[in-house]
């Protein structure tokens, strides 16, 4: 059982690493700022998401678990309005 | 496991360094304000990484406070931006 | 423990030396206020993490480090805190006197925004 | 060790970059973003010497709320925009080398420590118990030097005088203008989701300060952040300088431990001497009456003094 959840942790953090290398990668590729915002987002939405979920096996107690839900869901929720406002500062620069 | 996570944790650390590099190039303002936002999932990654490859579980909270302060601090740059990008310059009317 | 060391702690504590010679040239020879606030806070980080790594190694009786120092750093860092505020207040205040000085009436032209409010009827203390 | 010196040592080369690139940068909004950056991986490093309740601190005051404050000050990326003088290179050179011998000095007292390592650990270990809470931090700050934390509160509070003193005359009294020009809508739902549940953080950063990292510092900041959103989402409006509510929540906290502390004598002997048994009620007390305080002080220090055109 513990080597099943380890085996479980090791596949989902190195998805999370796939993803957030993924969002590197698009940051210095993408010739573009939104580009970057768009790989920034799905980087650290996909990347702490997958690193979440395969920490959860690990962890001592349901409390524990339930705290790692809500950092993912508060990173998540605050991204997305963050993205938002850079996004409008990008406009407002393009168009002064 | 121990020696996975802080594996882990260095390459989203050296994930998220490249991608400063980058990011705080610029040239817009707006890729500069990314930088915090990179900073703020990848440190909370990170932290969360070392919490659990060092079995120190009050980190937890420290990724949560970091969590939440890193978005008001994404939150409250962004609309400085804006707020100046209206009036010109960084400090508004008084510049 | 004589002689030379050196392990994660010895690699801090250069780092946060190295910050202090940082923070020291800039703050010299920036003549930009908010930058020389910035590298202020710069040379006060590293004196902190100095301080930091002098805990690490008084590390005993099962603590990950010295609690008294760490507690001073703590201290420390509220009260920067503190004096950048007044430090970033005094330099906005001198900076807006010069434009009113340069240029008489512009500062008193800015239209008031947001809700004034009447003194003694605060409602938003928390 | 071994695995995660790869980890340390990109943290020191990329916190050393962030440091240069900060100094050298031209435009000051740029710095400013770097500053906030260095001040989340630094505290990083505090995670990673052992120091939990430090690295605590520096998110949330460190980098947080300095990098907010340094932003929202008007007038200040502008300031002495005049004062271009270039020093000269001899002059440069000289600066240079003296930062470089001050830098190299603390680097050998680092690298050369005294034999025995000086350490106040196992005194504070032997009388952790009779304070009855588990983080030893918590024990410094509130029973063993206590009058140092009560004198850090009082700085913060002259801070704040000093801030508003900087009011200019037409604007005394009236509430700091912290609203944004016109506020997007995404920030006004993240403002009325993310404030209930970051109070609820502030608070529980503070209670579990007893027993592990955490305090009435950090969870202060984390209060005084939330607040700063809700005046920027423009939900509420700054209080005004001169309002007797915000005065009585500024004062609460010194005017607790104040009252504790002189009790202290009668009861125990001494200044700030907690009677045994009560000492960890009485520490919850004071904890409770300072994250107030400490709450109203950050928010207003970051909220800054009402500005011309502010008028009451």
């Amino acid at each position: 059982m513990s080597l099943l959840a380890d085996l479980f942790t090791v596949a989902a953090v190195t998805l999370g690493l796939v993803f957030f290398v993924a969002g590197t990668v698009g940051i210095i590729r993408f010739p573009d700022s939104l580009s970057r915002l768009h790989a920034l987002t799905k980087a650290d939405n996909l990347g702490l998401g997958f690193i979440v979920l395969g920490l959860l096996p690990q962890c001592a107690g349901v409390f524990d678990a339930l705290k790692l839900l809500f950092i993912w869901l508060l990173v998540q929720f605050a991204g997305a309005t963050g993205a938002q406002l850079v996004a409008r500062v990008l406009r407002r620069e393009e168009r002064p | 496991m121990t020696a996975f996570l802080n594996i882990a944790a260095f390459v989203v650390l050296l994930g998220v360094a490249i991608g400063l590099v980058r990011v705080l190039r610029g040239p817009s303002r707006a890729d500069r304000l990314m930088a915090v936002q990179l900073l703020g999932s990848g440190s909370v990654g990170a932290c969360l990484l070392l919490a659990f490859a060092g079995g120190r579980f009050a980190f937890i909270d420290i990724a949560l406070t970091l969590a939440l302060l890193a978005a008001f601090a994404a939150i409250a740059f962004s609309l400085s931006a804006l707020d100046s990008g209206r009036e010109g310059e960084i400090g508004g009317p008084e510049s | 423990m004589t002689g030379a060391t050196f392990d994660t702690a010895t690699l801090y504590g250069l780092c946060g030396a190295a910050l202090v010679g940082i923070g020291l040239f800039g703050l010299v020879l920036d003549p930009k206020p908010i930058r020389k606030i910035l590298a202020f806070n710069l040379v006060g980080a590293g004196v902190f993490l100095v301080f930091g790594v002098i805990a690490r190694r008084g590390a005993a009786a099962g603590f990950g480090g010295d609690p008294v120092p760490q507690a001073l750093v703590i201290t420390g860092i509220v009260v920067a805190f503190s004096a950048t505020a007044l430090a970033v207040t005094l330099v906005q205040r001198l900076s807006s006197a010069a434009t009113d000085a340069g240029q008489p009436g512009q500062a008193a032209s800015v239209p008031p925004k947001g809700e004034t409010g009447t003194p003694g009827q605060g409602d938003a203390a928390s | 060790m071994t695995e995660t010196a790869f980890f340390d040592t990109l943290l020191v080369v990329t916190m050393i970059g962030l440091a240069i690139w900060m100094i050298v940068v031209r435009d000051v909004f740029a710095a400013i973003i770097g500053f906030m950056a260095f001040g989340l991986l630094l505290s990083l490093v505090w995670l990673r010497i052992e120091a939990p309740d430090v690295g605590l601190t520096e998110i949330a005051v460190g980098g947080g709320a300095t990098g907010v404050m340094l932003l929202r000050a008007r007038g200040l990326a502008s300031a002495g925009d005049a004062m271009n003088a270039v020093p000269s290179v001899p002059f440069r050179v000289l600066v240079g080398v003296l930062a470089g011998a001050v830098a190299l000095f603390l680097g050998a007292l680092v690298v050369f420590p005294p034999a025995v390592a000086p350490t106040l650990a196992p005194l504070a270990a032997e009388h952790l118990a009779s304070t009855g809470v588990g983080n030893p931090i918590t024990a410094v700050l509130m029973a063993y030097r206590a009058f140092d934390t009560f004198l850090e509160t009082v700085v913060v509070l002259l801070a704040l005088i000093g801030v508003w003193s900087l009011t200019p005359d037409g604007a005394w009294g009236a509430r700091p203008r912290v609203a944004s020009a016109d506020v997007p809508a995404p920030l006004l739902l993240l403002a009325q989701w993310l404030v209930p549940l970051g109070i609820v953080i502030g608070i529980y950063i503070t209670w579990v300060g007893a027993d592990e990292p955490g305090g009435k510092f950090q969870g202060a900041t984390i209060l005084a952040a939330m607040w700063m959103l809700v005046m920027m989402a423009g939900l509420r409006s700054a209080p005004a300088l001169s309002s007797r509510r915000l005065r009585i929540a500024l004062v609460v906290g010194p005017a607790i431990f104040i009252a504790i502390g002189v009790s202290g004598f009668h009861f125990a002997g001494a200044f700030l001497a907690y009677p045994d048994g009560l000492a960890k009620p009485l520490i919850l007390a004071i904890e409770a009456g300072l994250l107030i305080s400490i709450a109203a002080m950050l928010g207003m220090l970051l909220a800054g003094p009402p500005l011309e055109g502010d008028r009451p």
